[in-house]
């Protein structure tokens, strides 16, 4: 058995339109890949067919060697996979503390109890300061998510996701809407994620993508154009032209 | 529904000791109220219980963001429920209560079922649906609901067999303040726990809570039985109070007021059901007595003031006067 | 039974606590419960023109007492508010007795309540049968609706009529109006060819018309509330070409006055068996709408404003035998007869519902050209309630 | 079988009235994402005005509607420009009691004005007669109807499809804030619509009048009618309104044929499967 993502022959087609074609892929402990392409190319189609918010028209998935195609999202996530989303979806109206202390409630099967105060499990809060501290979010952690500064939303995106303790963490552009003075933020938030933790990274921003990723897989059309090392993307001719042309249209 | 609706939670714990300072207030002037108003009795106390029903559809509404216009369907079950179980197997009060609160519940539960799954117009339209189709059957029914004569022949006994219902109404005041009091205490508990917590994460964000893991439908449903669950005590109490259940228990109307009580208190803070519930039925109350054939004329203008100029409700009402002070030099 | 003792015991106190403090001449209270608003206002209006006819036609004092009335609003079908609303009128008002009462289930849910209290009740409409079984304080000179059921369904056999289709609003009252109706034509020999129930929130009566003709009877019976359901049945009766057909036309309330006008020439011919109708040939009805239209200008003497002058007599001989003495408020009144807009009437000892003619009416125009029911025919003196044997 | 031609007929009858009522309706809920729950106010303001105007004012039966309808699309116009403009801004409850409140000035107005009885329109008497199809008769009056019914929805039709007027009203349909980039002036659009759609409610309203009386609770009263048309037929599409419309009508209608006892429920429970199976309705947008 091995442990980690196995996707083989992954199709995915809305109407006449395929936006993914045979995609084989894995996922291993440890893995830092990010996914790379042009608009359009399915990268986020791709992410929700992992997560479970989208149904594959046919492929298999296996999780640390479990057949996972049939499991709804919510499933999924208790399974071990989690993602962020592309546009910060959070809970805007609660505050910092109640965001993270949702998800954890959650993961540890605590959030159907009627008779306990949400706050009143001192483990759980315990885990919410360090998580707190290891966003530096702490100055915040008592305001409502809408009233962070969007970089500091992305963060809470993150930690509410690392919260509920995944083998395999998606980051659907962690830095997107992030002003360029602020992405170190989600760098080093990137580095310091646990080290066993499998990570997809779906970014534009390549000077993050170089910084993080250990591995790069481009996606053309819904298909993989090339799987490889920083260096080996980077030196790929047929990348860089799609790549670059794609760029061009913004 | 839309996200909008503000959730002001205090931030910390700061306000914690005046909550339960209002909460305190809020029992005391129940209590006071009895002896302000002792040859009002009656009419307070179909206060108290419309204000179990609009706390029921708080929970619903104001927490988990689940729109509805049939909240009479829960309410009535559990009033038909109480009203049939008294006349046919015990005239206990409160093994009456246990089953109107057990009626609603299953209805809620069956209903939720479809609803739930639906958004918006549709779950507005939906939840419309099943209150008629129960008022429907409730009228077809004759032989068993007394149809639109009403569910006569109920007659409680005394409350623990001692406390009789009197004609004045004084027990029943007492019944209905000690079950409000419960039910209030019940909710502001369940709301402050992980699954009250969980409840308005799903009306902040649903897609959010998918992606924590949580089963966001059967989640709904567990908090619409819930809501039924103490829209049937509510039912079951109106029932045994005026010792007659009729079809406008199940009708369009109740659930309509219901649901402009809720918006004109505010929404989601429990407080606001008591506030919109007490203020627009003694104004209904005192409209109606002054000028019944214009009444309508006040409440319109007292719903377009409230939308128009404290959107979120009468709760809001102290925040914008602390704006409005600190605006003036 | 004990429990049943006690309950009357301690509620029989706070009663002589009250009857302590009711001095000889002294002004006596009448709580009115009525819709006042909503779709059901118009009833309320009618009530209280009535009742103030017939004191701007015998003074406020009824014998040595004032009577006061204060009205409230009770309105549609809600009997939670209407019983905390009594509540409120004998507590706080301290009403002596309660008039008024549209809806069944309203004046029922004051049963119980009467009952405790002692409080005389006086029904202006209510009309099925078993409310007046469920306390002894009721008192009611409306009608019911088997009083004026039967009678039709007596008077379309002796007309000739030989087959029939019953057509009703399916709720309570429509659903006895039906029973009613088969139960005596059947008996007679009539046959009952079809027999329909409509929900009570249709108002497009296509449909049924086209039922109706194809059974070809030779009337069809109907009940249906006033208002909207009405109306739209006569609209659509006429427009189907019933008429033509010879259908005959049968029904009670239906050409209530107050929208008889609105039916217009619709409804010309059609034929109806009912206690009161505003055209009532008699002095005493010719000085009530006298004094109706300086009161209220233009408005029309239905059965609401029968009911309600009546009730106002038999609140005012109540008071005037024994002032708020009230437990002997009832058995003042029982056997009483007198002379009504409706013609004579009597209260029935044994039930406390009213005796009195029914009329066969069709509408016809008067001199003014204004709609009326046109009364031609009296079915049968004095018609007890009907409905109260089974 | 002469129930199916008599279940056809008057369950088309009534449909083209309910479509009538509730086309406006389901524009501005698609078009303003509104709840209007005061829609059905104007088919009332419409049918008093027109009661008015036939039996006291004793104008005649065209004349009234004309004045009726344009009296009605006038007070639509104000009250768009006054109240309406912040109601958009709301969310959903708050347009509810928003909505709801004006209902309920307008019900008490013509309560006042009124009184709370049947407000009946004089109708010529040439459309009170029955005329004979051969197989059936048939009131005059639906036929009427019919021929309106069909004439609004072709007027619609072209309106929207063809007109300059209706390219900019799809235009801010199906997005408001690309229209407004384009140069729209979706201002005036809403405006416009919105006082159309209360005139189109008017219209069904005087029309409808027979079938479903006028009265000052009439708002209330078929409230949630004209809401299952729209919801059933799909929010902003005039031709699933159309549909859902004469489907609902041949519906009810055939209940009322065939199970008069259990219509009500029938009704609301063919709603509740087609809003089961198809949540945003017959042709709504997904």
């Amino acid at each position: 058995m091995t442990s980690g993502l196995d996707i083989t022959g992954l199709c995915k087609s809305f109407g006449g339109i395929i936006v993914a074609n045979n995609i084989d892929f894995t996922l291993r402990p440890g893995d830092r890949k990010a996914l790379i392409g042009p608009n359009g190319a399915g990268k986020t189609t791709f992410a929700n067919l992992i997560t479970g918010f989208l149904a594959p028209s046919a492929g298999t998935l296996h999780l640390d060697g479990r057949n996972i195609i049939n499991l709804k999202e919510a499933k999924r996530v208790k399974a071990g996979i989690a993602k962020t989303f592309q546009i910060t979806t959070l809970f805007k109206r609660m505050s910092v503390r109640e965001n993270i202390r949702l998800a954890i409630l959650e993961r540890e099967g605590k959030s159907f109890r009627w008779f306990a105060k949400d706050n009143g499990y001192s483990d759980i809060e315990e885990e919410i300061e360090q998580l707190l501290e290891q966003f530096s979010l702490q100055s915040s952690a008592a305001d409502e998510v809408h009233e962070l500064a969007y970089g500091r939303q992305r963060l809470v995106e993150m930690a509410l996701t690392l919260a509920l303790k995944p083998r395999i963490l998606i980051l659907d552009e962690p830095s997107a809407g992030v002003p360029a003075s602020d992405s170190h933020i989600i760098t080093d938030a990137i580095e310091r994620l646990p080290e066993d933790l499998s990570v997809l990274i779906i970014e534009h921003d390549m000077n993050l993508v170089f910084k993080v990723a250990r591995k790069i897989v481009v996606l053309v059309n819904g298909a993989i154009l090339t799987e490889g090392t920083p260096g080996e993307i980077a030196g790929n001719q047929q990348v860089r032209d799609l790549y670059l042309g794609a760029r061009h249209e913004h | 529904m839309d996200t909008a609706i503000r959730q002001n939670r205090p931030r910390h714990g700061l306000l914690t000791f005046r909550r339960l300072y209002l909460d305190l207030a809020l029992i005391g002037a129940g209590i006071a109220a009895f002896f302000l108003f002792p040859d009002s009795l009656g009419f307070l106390t179909r206060v108290l219980i419309m204000i179990i029903m609009v706390l029921s559809l708080d929970l619903v509404l104001g927490y988990a963001g689940i729109a509805t216009l049939g909240h009479a369907a829960l309410f009535g079950s559990g009033a038909y429920a109480a009203g049939l179980f008294a006349v046919n197997f015990s005239a206990d009060p409160l093994l009456g209560l246990a089953v109107g609160a057990v009626a609603g519940a299953v209805i809620a539960f069956v209903s939720g079922l479809i609803l739930l799954r639906a958004q918006s117009l549709t779950l507005l339209m939906l939840s419309i649906a099943v209150a008629q189709i129960l008022q429907e059957i409730a009228s077809k029914e004759r032989a068993i609901t007394g149809g639109s004569d009403g569910l006569l022949g109920i007659s409680m006994e005394p409350i623990f067999g001692i406390y009789a219902f009197d004609f004045v109404g004084q027990t029943g005041y007492w019944y209905a303040l000690t079950v409000l009091t419960a039910v209030f205490v019940l909710l502001k508990i369940i709301v402050a726990s992980p699954f009250g917590l969980a409840a308005r994460g799903i009306h902040e964000s649903a897609e959010r809570m998918r992606a924590i893991g949580t089963p966001v439908y059967w989640r709904l449903v567990a908090i619409y039985t819930l809501a039924g669950g103490v829209a049937g005590i509510g039912g079951a109490l109106s029932a045994q109070v005026t010792e007659l259940v009729s079809l406008d228990a199940l009708g369009f109307s109740l659930s309509a007021e219901a649901l402009i009580m809720l918006i004109l208190g505010g929404l989601g803070r429990l407080y606001g059901a008591i506030f919109g519930t007490v203020i627009f039925m003694t104004i209904h109350h005192l409209a109606a007595s002054v000028d019944p054939f214009n009444w309508l004329f006040v409440i319109g203008a007292l719903v377009l003031i409230v939308v128009y100029f404290l959107p979120e409700g009468f709760i809001g009402l102290p925040a914008r006067a602390r704006k409005l002070m600190r605006w003036s030099p | 039974m004990k429990k049943l003792l006690r309950t009357l015991a301690a509620a029989g106190t706070i009663v002589l606590a009250f009857a302590g403090s009711a001095a000889a001449d002294h002004t006596v209270k009448v709580g009115v419960i009525a819709p006042f608003s909503g779709p059901f206002a118009i009833w309320g209006k009618q009530f209280k023109n009535a009742v103030e006819v017939y004191v701007a036609q015998n003074g406020k004092k009824a014998g040595t007492h004032t009577v006061e009335f204060i009205y409230k609003d009770s309105g549609g079908p809600n009997p939670s508010g209407t019983k905390s609303l009594a509540q409120e009128l004998i507590v706080r008002d301290k009403v002596d007795y309660l008039g008024g009462f549209v809806f069944t289930p309203n004046a029922l849910s004051v049963a119980p309540l009467i009952q405790k209290a002692k409080v005389p009740t006086v029904i202006f409409n209510a009309a099925t049968s078993i409310i007046v079984k469920k306390s002894d304080y009721f008192v009611r000179p409306s009608f019911s609706l088997w009083q004026v059921t039967v009678p039709m369904a007596e008077w379309a056999w002796k007309q000739g009529i030989k087959t029939a289709v019953i057509a009703v609003t399916d709720y309570g009252p429509g659903n006895d109006a039906e029973v009613a109706f088969r139960t005596t034509f059947e008996k007679l020999g009539g046959k009952v060819l079809d027999a329909i129930r409509m929900p009570l929130s249709t108002t497009d009566f296509g449909p049924f018309m086209q039922r109706i003709k194809d059974k070809n009877p030779n009337a069809v019976f109907v009940f249906l509330p006033a208002g909207p359901p009405s109306f739209a049945f006569v609209k659509s009766y006429n427009e189907n070409g019933m008429k033509a057909q010879g259908i005959q036309f049968l029904g009670t309330g239906e050409m209530d006055e107050t929208t008889l006008d609105a039916l217009g020439d619709a409804a010309l011919g059609l034929t109806t068996a009912y206690h009161y109708s505003g055209a009532h040939d008699s002095d005493k009805n010719r000085a009530f709408l006298k004094t109706l239209e300086e009161i209220s200008p233009g408005a029309a003497a239905n059965l609401a404003s029968v009911g309600a002058y009546d009730g106002a007599h038999v609140l005012y001989q109540m008071i005037k035998a024994v002032g708020s003495d009230r437990t002997k408020a009832v058995a003042a009144v029982k056997g009483m007869a007198w002379e009504s807009p409706r013609g004579p009437v009597s209260l029935d000892p044994d039930t406390r519902h009213i005796i009195q003619n029914v009329y066969i009416r069709r509408v016809a125009k008067d001199e003014n050209g204004k709609l009326i029911n046109q009364e031609f025919d009296i079915i049968r003196k004095a018609v007890p309630d009907l409905g109260l044997p089974n | 079988m002469p129930a199916i031609s008599g279940i056809l007929i008057d369950g088309v009858s009534y449909g083209m009235i309910l479509f009538m009522i509730s086309v406006g309706l389901s524009v501005t809920m698609g078009l303003m994402r509104i709840i209007n729950l005061a829609h059905g106010g104007f088919a009332l303001l419409g049918g008093a005005a027109a009661h008015w105007l036939t039996t006291i004012a004793g104008f005649g039966f065209v004349i009234s509607t004309i004045l009726a309808v344009a009296s009605v699309m006038i007070i639509a116009m104000v009250l768009e420009r006054s109240l309406y403009t912040r109601i958009y801004r709301f969310t959903e409850l708050q347009q509810v009691l928003a909505t709801i409140g004006i209902t309920f000035l307008m019900i008490a107005s013509v309560n006042l004005l009124l009184g709370s009885t049947i407000l009946p329109i004089r109708v010529p008497e040439l459309l009170s007669r029955p005329i004979d199809l051969g197989f059936r008769t048939l009131p005059t009056h639906r036929l009427m109807v019919v021929i309106a019914g069909l004439l609004t929805a072709a007027a619609l039709y072209y309106l929207l499809e063809r007109t300059w007027f209706g390219v900019r009203l799809r235009a801010a349909v199906d997005n408001r804030n690309m229209a407004a980039s384009l140069g729209i002036n979706t201002v005036k659009i809403y405006a416009i619509t919105f006082s159309l759609g209360a005139g189109l409610a008017a219209f069904g309203g005087i029309l409808g009048a027979e079938l479903l009386p006028i009265d000052a609770y009439y708002p209330l009263r078929y409230m949630v009618l004209f809401l299952v048309v729209v919801a059933v037929g799909g929010m902003g599409s005039i031709a699933g309104s159309f549909f859902a419309a004469i489907a609902l009508g041949i519906i009810d209608t055939a209940a009322r044929y065939i199970v008069p006892e259990y219509g009500t429920i029938f009704f609301f429970v063919a709603m509740m499967l087609v809003l089961t199976l198809r949540p945003n309705g017959m042709l709504g947008r997904t």
